[in-house]
């Protein structure tokens, strides 16, 4: 096109030129030193409060709308149920990203393509301003690291309301008939590798843990440090990652009960225990799936059940836990205090004991231990259709539990793409598609992109 | 008098469906969007100043995009000029069956990409073809797409692609060149390598120069290659601009987006007044 | 002497053709070919599992041009099990021929305008054009994006071809054309009296067939395999049109892969051998004098 | 060069393939479309239904009379024979059984001599302690007080003559000390007499309890004596207390009984009847207290005059249910609820019989067809029909969830699951489903449950 340029009349040009660098410098200049004084205009909505919420929600719901509604009697909840989950992530998805969507968002980590990057383009707003306002709320009454990890760049966008840490439980007289001793306080990846060395040398078809975590899971666990969000680094390439990474190829996974013949057993772990094929029963993140798994295991061994994290990368590192249901306000809405309480009656009690992991309200935590100390004793529940006599969960085990709960240092928000990119990377590696250093650079670049965009 | 001024009217009339959805489409939004690069926050907007563009600046992601695809360009454009060239010379040579050779040569054109990154793939995947060769040869295999070689592959595929175009552009210069100067060096006895250069080349230098733009425009809409060919995240090495904002489109950063594009546009525009200004200067000398 | 020079000569242009042609078709050709296998045997070949993109039998794939026994069954899967294919290919056409129609019609008048007549501010509105002519999508895309967000269009194909219909590039390229038609024949209808439509309609448009002609395929090649505007404009996969499917089935469902790249391509190369002057006239349009 | 020519042939070649081509492209789309819906599985479905299910269970139990007399034994008593067999109908005051006479002789002597002693006893406390009498007591003190006021009397006569000067004030003073000491007297009586009151009324009343315990001694064990009087006969024969049948027999000749040991057991006739059985933990819970269960036993019937085995079916409601530690399971009880139904017939105690529960269970939330159960690796799961945005628009497909079965019938299961208001659910299918994958809804074959 450089022709028509020359086709054109040079005084046009020349007049066009300087217009339209003249114009875009002025328009630079303006808009640059306009300075940064923060008119926060909102929509001008109804008096609606929106809400997006999966069906199952409704049962609790139900409650809370009851209390709202005397609570703002010129208020309405308008709350817009979701039967497919997918749809609502969507929704919730665009909806948010381009600045509409419900005031009070009610998401759990898998909701977001990545949470931070979100967060980072300002959909939530700072919650910590409401609850310094606010004395009736005292952080004492709530586990703070699980509290903390809604904290990005210093402000509060999310709170979560339930947390899990990746539990295995077990005899005592279990393991020693297999020759392993687990000291709580040495047990790290080394301890792992150690004691399950010669466990699994007598090569029998015998497995430690009863699945095959997924390695994001063994990684967070291990408590090492791999993503700095709030800087937008990764750092993978570093001895304990790669010690992670071959600790989970070389130990854990031959440790573990492979996939497919998890599959046969189905739901039913317990026969695994039953059978021998497993001695632990792994992923008891709840205290009701903890107190199952127990009375299994008295049931079939006549023993009291012991709980165990997953290793650390070394004994000084303390445990991690994963938030799972979230609250947060939309940064348009315009009814953030009512939102606000909104999120206080989700962390109250009645609605935490509701919680189907642990809950962060920790009165709401003890309150379901008790429970499952006490009352929760000697009833026959029927599980997938095998009647088992409950036990309740001993002093022993329940101490188990504290020091786990105890020892928490921090508590990670899963951000799906990068624990995608996580997994698919150790899996191709375990493939033995992938070498160690292939996996290294794959992460590192593509995390690397991706934290950076 | 009158009448000049009723031809304005109608040619404004003529013009208004394009200049009107010009300015509704991209004019009228793209100045918004030069708005967004000064703000923040999605619709309680505040103002920040230059921050983004610091922040892009800042980014590393954006930077390697940046370098990638100015590398890119470097490295494809002169390749593909050339290449354009040489096959531009050979068809317009007066042989049999010419007519079919240039179509064989223009068909890649139109030929969606979507339909031929399947055979890229199939050659350069972890398992693809050029390892199983290499693996015959017990040469260690090496997984092209996912390393340092994904570019010159991206780079094959572009020059595949838009070959065709370049080589239509330069026939047509070729062809403009009138006849009789050739015959008149024949005259003087002139080599076929001095014609080539005191006739061909100076005559071709205009359209080199827009081939050359052509090619730069059709370099940054490799993206759709790279895209089909690796994913939105691909290797470092063919991660380009087009895919920093795609993916920046996930999560909706209009500061992001309108400042990346502010950046993207206010580069072309220099570039193209560069050019047009170079070709002012030059383009004419060779004429005379 | 000098004719078997001139002899030797020409063998050995031939033979760099036909290295280059070779070279420049064999994808379209191996396609082709492969199009023609059955399903087992392409997942044999290219050991592409279905599941995932990681093969299966890890073994490598190998090129191969002739089928081991030709059979329709590709083409089978794909145009009578597979509705969904049939459905994708209608969505391309449902959103090229929309621009390409609307391209031609906003371009013809646009076009003319920007020839033949004068009005304030032409040739800067005309410099516009080409600036924006010359930008990548995503650019283009950001500021559409913006806008159809605010209408809540996002997700429907209006989205996708109005900003389409509205390309500059068709302006440019008919006002070269147009440019290019001898003003004495408007003169002449102007001496007889007829009005600004009827020029336009009774003299330029005849006139500037081939110009439409080579629009037209331009914006349709551009168009049939666009691939940004639905990623970021399309939320639903079933609106997709057939460049995002396909990049999805080679991993989805390789044994019809190349069946349906030979059913993606076919409409473009019939239109590139129908009207093979028209493009190579308007490439040379965009860049003549 | 010719080349228009060729083109211009060449494009009328392409032109008529382009328009075959996108005819046969059209055709194909409605093609296929119909290809694509008859390959899809055709599934009919079902709402869940809130009902409860017709559950079936059968237990063996046993049958027992539920009102029983017993007789007992009055100590120890040597039997000599027994005449009576279980399940044997008596008539009142039919001869049960023989024992010693002696033995009875001695018993009842032992309780004749018990009841003297008693008596004795009684008597000896009544003389022990009788009360004591006041009334001496009392005279003395009147007697005190005449003193005292004669006394008083005389104090003032030589007051009066001091006055005069007759007396001397050596007599006055002695006379007010007389006067005095005799009031002091009184006094110490009075207050003495009041004690006694007192302690009297104590004395009394524990006096009464300890006779009244006594005699009601007395009055059991002469109820005793009476009781075994009347059902043993001097000669040690052993009676029939009513009508009846007998149930449990406690002896056999040659042994001796123990104190209060059970003799035999009558079922009073027309008797009425309860059913017993036991279940263990993993299906105790299917029968629940208030049940109501059909139970089907072989009795004894009349017919036409002559009586004959039938096997009967009897309903009963679930009375109880108590853990049996040592048998560790739950033992249920049935009281036969119609009573005309076991008027005229006989069962004889420990027949065996099989107790089905006809209950219709708690009300379930969610009731399916059995059909729409399949299970998915070892998991109970049921395929809920959901609607999509497909490419071919509206489509339909299969959403699997698991499901925990609460109970079942020969029909219909109820499922612990969570369901939307009008979500559908597959029934039957024309080829295995597995999860979000597309189907063909049968709309004729759209049944409702229960």
């Amino acid at each position: 096109m450089l022709w028509i340029y020359g086709g054109l009349e040079s005084r046009y040009m020349k007049g066009n030129k300087y217009l339209a660098l003249a114009l875009s410098c002025i328009l630079l200049f303006f808009t640059g030193c306009t300075g940064k004084n923060d008119n926060n205009k909102q929509i001008e909505g109804n008096n609606a409060i929106k809400l997006y919420l999966m069906e199952y929600t409704k049962p609790f719901m139900t409650k809370a709308t009851k209390q709202f509604n005397d609570q703002y009697p010129d208020h309405t909840l308008d709350i817009e149920y979701f039967d497919n989950k997918d749809e609502c992530r969507k929704r919730l998805n665009t909806e948010l990203l381009s600045g509409k969507g419900p005031d009070f968002v009610l998401f759990d980590t898998y909701t977001f393509n990545s949470i931070y990057k979100a967060l980072k383009s300002g959909v939530f707003c700072d919650l910590n301003p409401f609850i310094e306002a606010d004395e009736s709320f005292d952080m004492g009454n709530y586990n703070k690291t699980v509290m903390d990890c809604g904290i990005f760049d210093g402000k509060r966008y999310m709170i979560p309301l339930e947390y899990y840490i990746d539990t295995f439980i077990t005899t005592e007289e279990l393991l020693e008939e297999n020759g392993i001793n687990i000291n709580v306080q040495e047990w790290d990846i080394e301890h792992l590798t150690n004691t399950l060395k010669d466990f699994m040398d007598n090569g029998q078809a015998r497995f430690f843990f009863d699945r095959q975590y997924p390695f994001s899971d063994y990684a967070v666990g291990s408590g090492i440090e791999f993503i700095d969000h709030e800087n937008s680094k990764c750092y993978f390439n570093t001895p304990q990652f790669r010690e992670v990474l071959n600790t989970y190829k070389d130990v854990f996974l031959k440790a573990s009960v492979a996939n497919d013949l998890r599959m046969k057993y189905g739901i039913k772990y317990w026969e695994m225990l039953k059978d021998n094929t497993a001695i632990t029963a792994g992923a008891v993140n709840s205290l009701q799936s903890i107190w199952v798994a127990n009375s299994f295991l008295f049931d079939i061994f006549k023993c009291k059940g012991r709980a165990y994290p997953l290793p650390t990368y070394d004994k000084t590192a303390g445990y991690s836990a994963l938030p799972f249901d979230m609250v947060a306000i939309n940064s348009n809405s315009n009814h953030k205090e009512i939102a606000y309480d909104m999120i206080k009656f989700m962390l109250s009690k009645e609605l935490q004991l509701e919680s189907s992991f642990y809950p962060v309200n920790e009165e709401a935590y003890d309150e379901q231990l008790k429970e499952y100390m006490g009352a929760a004793g000697n009833q026959i529940v029927n599980i997938k259709g095998t009647p088992l006599t409950t036990t309740v969960i001993s002093e022993e085990l329940a101490g188990d539990l504290t020091n786990i709960k105890n020892k928490l240092s921090r508590c990670i928000v899963r951000d799906e793409y990068i624990f995608d990119l996580l997994n698919d990377a150790a899996f191709k590696y375990v493939d033995g598609e992938y070498s160690e250093d292939q996996v290294i650079n794959e992460l590192e670049s593509k995390v690397m992109l991706y934290l950076n965009e | 008098m009158k009448i000049r001024h009723r031809e304005m009217v109608a040619g404004m009339i003529f013009a208004a469906p394009c200049i009107a959805g010009f300015a509704v489409f991209f004019a009228v939004p793209f100045i918004i969007s030069v708005f967004y690069c000064f703000t923040e926050g999605i619709s309680a907007i505040s103002f920040v100043g230059f921050d983004n563009f610091k922040g892009l600046l800042e980014s590393v992601s954006f930077r390697l995009a940046a370098m990638n695809t100015l590398k890119f360009n470097l490295i494809s454009v002169p390749f593909i000029l050339l290449l354009s060239l040489a096959i531009a010379l050979l068809l317009n040579s007066r042989l049999k069956y010419i007519s079919i050779f240039k179509s064989l040569f223009i068909l890649p054109l139109v030929i969606p990409v979507a339909s031929i990154v399947l055979v890229w793939q199939i050659l350069f995947g972890d398992y693809g073809a050029i390892n199983g060769i290499l693996n015959a040869f017990n040469i260690e295999t090496v997984d092209w797409l996912n390393s340092s070689w994904s570019f010159f592959i991206l780079v094959s595929l572009y020059v595949w692609k838009n070959c065709g175009y370049n080589i239509i552009l330069f026939i047509a210069g070729l062809n403009s060149i009138p006849l009789d100067y050739y015959e008149a060096a024949n005259i003087d006895g002139a080599g076929r390598l001095k014609r080539f250069l005191k006739i061909t080349v100076p005559y071709l230098i205009p359209t080199g120069f827009f081939v050359f733009i052509i090619s730069i425009i059709n370099s940054f809409k490799v993206f759709r290659e790279a895209y089909l060919l690796a994913g939105s995240y691909p290797h470092q090495d063919i991660y380009m601009l087009q895919h920093f904002m795609n993916n920046n489109f996930d999560n909706l950063n209009y500061q992001r987006l309108s400042t990346a594009a502010f950046l993207i546009v206010s580069l072309i525009v220099i570039l193209v007044f560069f050019l047009f200004s170079f070709e002012e200067r030059y383009g004419m000398n060779f004429r005379n | 002497m000098i004719v078997s020079r001139s002899k030797y000569k020409r063998v050995l242009q031939y033979i760099l053709l036909l290295m280059l042609a070779a070279m420049l078709l064999f994808p379209i050709v191996l396609i082709t070919a492969n199009s023609f296998m059955d399903e087992n045997e392409v997942i044999s070949t290219y050991g592409m599992s279905g599941s995932d993109g990681t093969a299966l039998d890890k073994d490598y794939a190998k090129i191969v041009f002739i089928p081991g026994k030709a059979s329709l069954m590709q083409y089978y899967y794909a145009l009578l099990r597979e509705p969904t294919f049939l459905v994708m290919f209608w969505n391309s056409v449902i959103l090229t021929a929309p621009i390409m129609l609307g391209q031609i019609l906003v371009s013809s008048f646009g076009g003319y305008a920007f020839a033949k007549y004068r009005f304030p501010l032409r040739d800067q509105i005309f410099f516009l054009f080409i600036i924006v002519m010359l930008m990548p999508y995503q650019v283009t895309l950001v500021p559409n994006y913006i806008l159809f967000n605010k209408m809540n269009m996002i997700g429907s194909y209006l989205a996708i071809i109005l900003p389409g219909v509205f390309t500059t590039f068709g302006v440019f390229l008919l006002r070269q054309f147009i440019q290019g038609i001898p003003d004495e024949y408007s003169q002449a209808a102007r001496v007889d009296g007829a009005g600004h439509l009827s020029i336009f309609f009774r003299v330029i448009m005849p006139q500037c067939k081939s110009g439409i002609a080579s629009l037209a395929i331009l914006s349709f090649v551009d168009n049939w395999n666009m691939v940004e505007q639905p990623l970021i404009f399309l939320r639903d996969s079933y609106k997709y049109p057939m460049s995002i499917f396909l990049s999805f089935i080679n991993t989805s469902n390789p044994g019809i892969a190349f069946a349906c790249g030979i059913l993606y391509m076919l409409p473009a190369v019939l239109i590139f051998l129908y009207g093979e002057e028209y493009l190579i006239k308007g490439i040379q349009l965009s860049g003549i004098k | 060069m010719q080349q228009p020519i060729i083109s211009e042939k060449r494009k009328k070649i392409v032109g008529r393939v382009a328009l075959v081509v996108l005819f046969a492209l059209i055709m194909l789309t409605f093609l296929s479309k119909t290809i694509h819906n008859t390959l899809m599985p055709k599934v009919t479905t079902v709402q869940h239904v809130k009902g409860s299910l017709q559950e079936e269970f059968e237990a063996d139990g046993s049958m027992e009379h539920s009102q029983k007399h017993e007789l007992l034994a009055g100590g120890s008593w040597r039997v000599q024979e027994v005449k009576a067999v279980v399940n044997q109908q008596v008539k009142k005051g039919d001869l049960l059984a023989v024992i010693d006479s002696h033995d009875i002789e001695m018993d009842l002597m032992a309780g004749d001599y018990e009841l003297m002693k008693l008596e004795n006893a009684i008597q000896s406390y009544k003389d022990k302690n009788r009360p004591v009498r006041l009334s001496d007591y009392e005279s003395e003190l009147e007697f005190a007080q005449s003193e005292m006021e004669r006394a008083k009397k005389e104090l003032e006569l030589t007051k009066e003559l001091y006055e005069v000067g007759s007396e001397s004030l050596k007599s006055v003073e002695a006379a007010e000390y007389a006067y005095n000491s005799k009031k002091l007297a009184y006094q110490s009586k009075r207050s003495a007499l009041d004690e006694i009151k007192a302690d009297q009324l104590i004395a009394q009343d524990e006096y009464d309890r300890v006779l009244k315990e006594k005699t009601a001694e007395l009055e059991l064990k002469k109820a005793e004596l009476a009781y075994k009087k009347e059902r043993i006969s001097e000669d040690g024969s052993i009676r029939a207390a009513i009508d009846g049948i007998i149930t449990v027999v406690g002896i056999e000749p040659g042994t001796s009984t123990t104190h209060n040991q059970i003799l035999f057991e009558i079922a009073e006739i027309p008797s009425s009847y309860a059913a017993i059985w036991f279940l263990d933990a993993d299906n105790y819970y299917k029968y629940s207290i208030g049940d109501q269960v059909l139970i089907e036993t072989v009795a004894e019937v009349d017919e036409n005059s002559q009586k004959a085995l039938r096997s009967i079916p009897l309903t009963g409601k679930i009375g109880s249910r108590m853990f049996d530690a040592e048998r560790g399971s739950y033992k249920f009880r049935a009281d036969i609820g119609d009573k005309e139904a076991s008027e005229n017939i006989l069962i004889n105690e420990g027949q065996r019989a099989k107790v089905r529960s006809v209950a219709s269970s708690p009300l379930y939330e969610y009731l399916l067809p059995k059909s729409c159960i399949t299970q998915v690796q070892g998991e109970d799961c049921i395929f809920v029909v959901q609607k999509r945005q497909g490419a071919l628009g509206e489509e339909y497909y299969v959403e699997q969830r698991e499901v925990k079965i609460l109970g079942q019938d020969d029909f219909n299961v109820a499922v612990d699951c969570y369901f939307k208001k009008n979500d559908i659910v597959v029934s039957s299918t024309s080829k295995p489903l597995s999860d979000m994958m597309q189907v063909y809804v049968d709309k004729a074959g759209k049944a409702d449950a229960g």
